[in-house]
């Protein structure tokens, strides 16, 4: 399936873009973080969640949206 | 009289004291209200390594912000007897001394308003995927972190 | 930076969004807060008896309530970290739906606003010799109590 | 001695003055009231309390002072 990936603050300036398309044949959470990391190594000892149809989700939850996004640490107000 | 509607929460660049002398002025025909809390976040010039920040730019994954901005909405109102209930934020760059965070909540009775808005600045906090870049004077800049 | 020295509390009349929308402007140059918090008390238009209070007459024991805002003051800061602190409080007439109790309190971290607003709050209500007069629609009244 | 009364109020509504001037010859506060009762019987069932020096004192307090003042619940806010 093909998968949009948003990344935001800290994480969109390791990963240099704030979205991108990948083509994943996997079904978890973490299994997309291992392709992430292979990618972007820097990702990996980086503080963050994963929001999936707006909500936070384990990393050992299945994917079943198009949208996955890695928010790090959140600092409103 | 509650105005439970959704409203845009996001406000491009900071929040203007003649904004919420207004806002606190269209509450004058609630005659059932008593008390009025009002949290305001402003940006703080922190000092780190020698250098002060200048202004937070803020960012939002705004989809899920607003969603939860109108959870934590929903679930206010059902825990404290509210009248109104405004919830503000900046997103974009809001300079040092500006605020970036209005929250209002008015009920008929003072303990209600202050149990109700530190539920729901805390909830913010928490909840909403806002994220600040703090911008030095040198335009270096370092992500902001809540505590 | 601290503001400590005695201003005069008391208001002739309402107090306007106008004044507390000023108010807040006037710290936008205090770039060490990171937090005000604001407690506004609003006349209610109660019905009693099938008579609704259209106003209350503010009458107050000057030199005692000047005192114990005096010390109200103090212990807020003494008590915590505080850049800044305002407490106005309405004689004469306040019609319902208008604001006769303003207090203003802002600190670097906003727990520290939570508590002294709450704190500073409570001692006014049972501390200062203030005392309401409820006018009804019909021009009788009856004296406030507080709970 | 010459003391200077002050009500505020509900009690002002009762004596029907704001302030008045009492030759009073004893001590205590609640001696004061007994006088006053006298003079105002409605007083007596009220809930009021009394400063002296602008500080509240029990009703056992020896007067020091010029000036005595009755203060019924205090409503501000």
């Amino acid at each position: 399936m093909i998968l949009s990936i948003k990344y935001f603050g800290l994480l969109a300036e390791i990963t240099n873009k704030e979205e991108e398309l990948i083509d994943f044949s996997r079904s978890y959470i973490w299994e997309l973080l291992e392709v992430l990391y292979i990618k972007y190594p820097n990702l990996k000892n980086k503080d963050f969640q994963v929001a999936q149809n707006q909500e936070l989700v384990p990393f050992e939850t299945e994917i079943n949206g198009k949208e996955i996004v890695l928010l790090p640490p959140f600092s409103g107000g | 009289m509650s105005d439970k509607k959704i409203k845009s929460v996001f406000i491009q660049g900071a929040i203007s004291s003649e904004f919420i002398g207004k806002s606190i002025a269209k509450h004058q025909t609630k005659t059932s209200i008593g008390a009025h809390n009002i949290f305001l976040g402003q940006v703080r010039a922190d000092v780190v390594d020698g250098k002060a920040i200048k202004a937070i730019e803020y960012s939002a994954y705004e989809d899920m912000a607003n969603a939860k901005f109108y959870e934590i909405r929903e679930s206010a109102f059902e825990k404290f007897e509210l009248i109104c209930m405004h919830i503000y934020h900046s997103l974009g760059t809001v300079n040092a001394g500006d605020i970036c965070l209005f929250v209002f909540v008015s009920s008929p009775h003072r303990k209600t308003v202050f149990d109700a808005l530190e539920f729901i600045v805390e909830e913010i906090k928490a909840k909403v995927p806002v994220f600040g870049k703090e911008i030095f004077e040198d335009n270096s800049h370092q992500w902001k972190v809540n505590n």
